[in-house]
């Protein structure tokens, strides 16, 4: 199946992201093709300037992994530019998107899931 | 064609979930989409006349109004919520061209969309 | 005399618990979210006795109140900083 | 068949509102916060008679609580994966 | 020496802020300040032994513990809170050395410090 | 009288930011001295790459005129690295500090205001 699932909130501050990418991950180990939408202050998670503390996790990092794994990470652009954040800044294997894309994935996605803010 | 509920519940003045509600809503006419934003809790204060993040310097929920005229984006309200806040009928803008709808209705109403989106 | 600002909704559990810490000669002070509670006509019976309740206008009016639905009186920023000046501590 | 996921606390009138939306054969799967509402022993009678209640275990887990305290099944994210399988529909 | 109390009130595994009010908490030592940590509403939850954001992948409230013990930093927690989640003493992590309050002497508690900020 | 004001969510998203400010103003022309200290996700509000639509408020442009009319404008620096903002792209007039800062912002301030997240 195809499964999005939406992030509408800050990382870190919140568990929305770290929820996002356990589900991303168990999708793919069960053959699903899984989109990631980040919306909002989320779209900070796919900041490669982040600098978390040594013992916290690196949600841009893990990000990056899932979508080497095969997870399409898809950025609002609008949303990013009203966090200062610019394209080449977003990590490896993300796309500034906006809109569009997410009323295509609502669209084609089998299963939508929006971690509501 | 598919059809996506979009659900805005938090304050209107206080945060922007309503204009980014709104802003999803409009993008998805670009597919085979027909959405619908229904207001809840909270949000049913944006529907009246006088209600103007614009006033503190936030953005203004009238951008909308163009958008919702041309697509005719369908706008539902919780009957219950509007009672809550006392909010009449003649003190609802009509740009919105709101429909009411009943809290009892709720369920039925939201499990014809193929997707429900809360903001 | 201390100035206790509440800025979350009644809906939010914290407002409602902000409300009762106040002890009388204080100041109850509504933002954002929190001037919701002024459209309640019982509002001073949830507070102790002698705590004064007001509102913030500019948050008050732009959710698309008029003054008159306020059960309690509306000061504007100007009105904050006074009472800033008034109560020697804040609790927020 | 809808699965309806609820992530924020009870203390958050939205949480309660979402439970009332279930009909019967939905599934509510209670994630985040949401978890909070599993160690309500009378979670049962809040929603629609035949709707099926889980809790994410992960999330339950890390705020401090055994498995017990829980009053409805619990799944790991496996099981919340087999639920967007099992149920056409997703309200969130 | 003037005293400050940092409130947290949200629940911790959900978010970052019990980590960050005592980081902020911590901070005060470097100014002729005395903080206290209280624990309200859902934030209550931290002080049970097997809560564990860690879990999640998320920051571990258990960093505090050598600064608490370091600094002898006062966590207070509001008795009918850790009631409402069922806490029994045996069931709170020891490092936190968790004071207990009555909802009741909650405003005489907050008066008495110098600044109160919430989390 | 030396005023401080702590702002804990991200701006746009939330009136906080837009509260600050007005209070900050109000505050200034009664003559008091003002801080503005940006916890968390607030310090998204001081980074000069944000681009919001033309006809939303520019809110590191607000802040910047607030610097230049004498408020003292801090920045958590941790929060800041955590949020992928380097210290160059705040707007003039805004320092990176942190908790030590913040600790003296609480023992000098008469009055200390925090928009709690």
């Amino acid at each position: 199946m195809n499964i999005t699932i939406q992030v509408n909130v800050p990382p870190y501050t919140n568990e929305d992201m770290d929820t996002a990418m356990h589900l991303a991950d168990a999708c793919l180990k069960k053959g699903h093709k899984v989109s990631i939408f980040l919306f909002a202050d989320s779209v900070l998670a796919a900041n490669k300037q982040v600098k978390p503390m040594r013992i916290d996790r690196n949600i841009p990092v893990k990000i990056q992994e899932l979508a080497s794994k095969g997870v399409a990470m898809n950025i609002c652009g609008l949303c990013a530019e009203y966090r200062g954040l610019t394209q080449g800044t977003n990590v490896d294997g993300s796309v500034f998107s906006g809109v569009p894309e997410m009323a295509s994935l609502v669209f084609t996605s089998d299963r939508y899931v929006s971690l509501m803010p | 064609m598919k059809s996506v509920l979009f659900v805005a519940y938090q304050s209107p003045a206080g945060s922007i979930w309503i204009n980014e509600t709104f802003r999803s809503a409009f993008g998805m006419y670009g597919e085979e989409l027909e959405p619908v934003v229904l207001f809840m809790g909270e949000a049913v204060l944006a529907v009246r006349a006088n209600c103007k993040p614009e006033q503190l310097g936030c953005l203004p929920l009238s951008i909308t109004f163009k958008y919702i005229a041309r697509y005719k984006t369908k706008v539902v309200a919780v009957n219950e919520d509007l009672e809550r806040f006392a909010i009449a009928e003649d003190g609802i803008e009509p740009s919105w061209n709101v429909t009411r709808i009943s809290e009892s209705e709720l369920p039925d109403f939201m499990h014809a969309f193929d997707k429900v989106v809360f903001f | 005399m201390t100035l206790i600002v509440v800025k979350k909704s009644p809906e939010n559990g914290i407002s409602n618990r902000l409300l009762k810490v106040a002890l009388p000669s204080d100041t109850i002070l509504l933002v954002q979210d929190g001037v919701l509670f002024a459209m309640d006509k019982d509002l001073e019976s949830k507070v102790t006795q002698g705590v004064k309740l007001v509102a913030l206008k500019e948050d008050f009016l732009a959710r698309g109140f008029s003054e008159a639905d306020s059960s309690i009186p509306l000061v504007d920023y100007n009105g904050w900083v006074e009472l800033l000046e008034q109560n020697d501590k804040v609790i927020s």
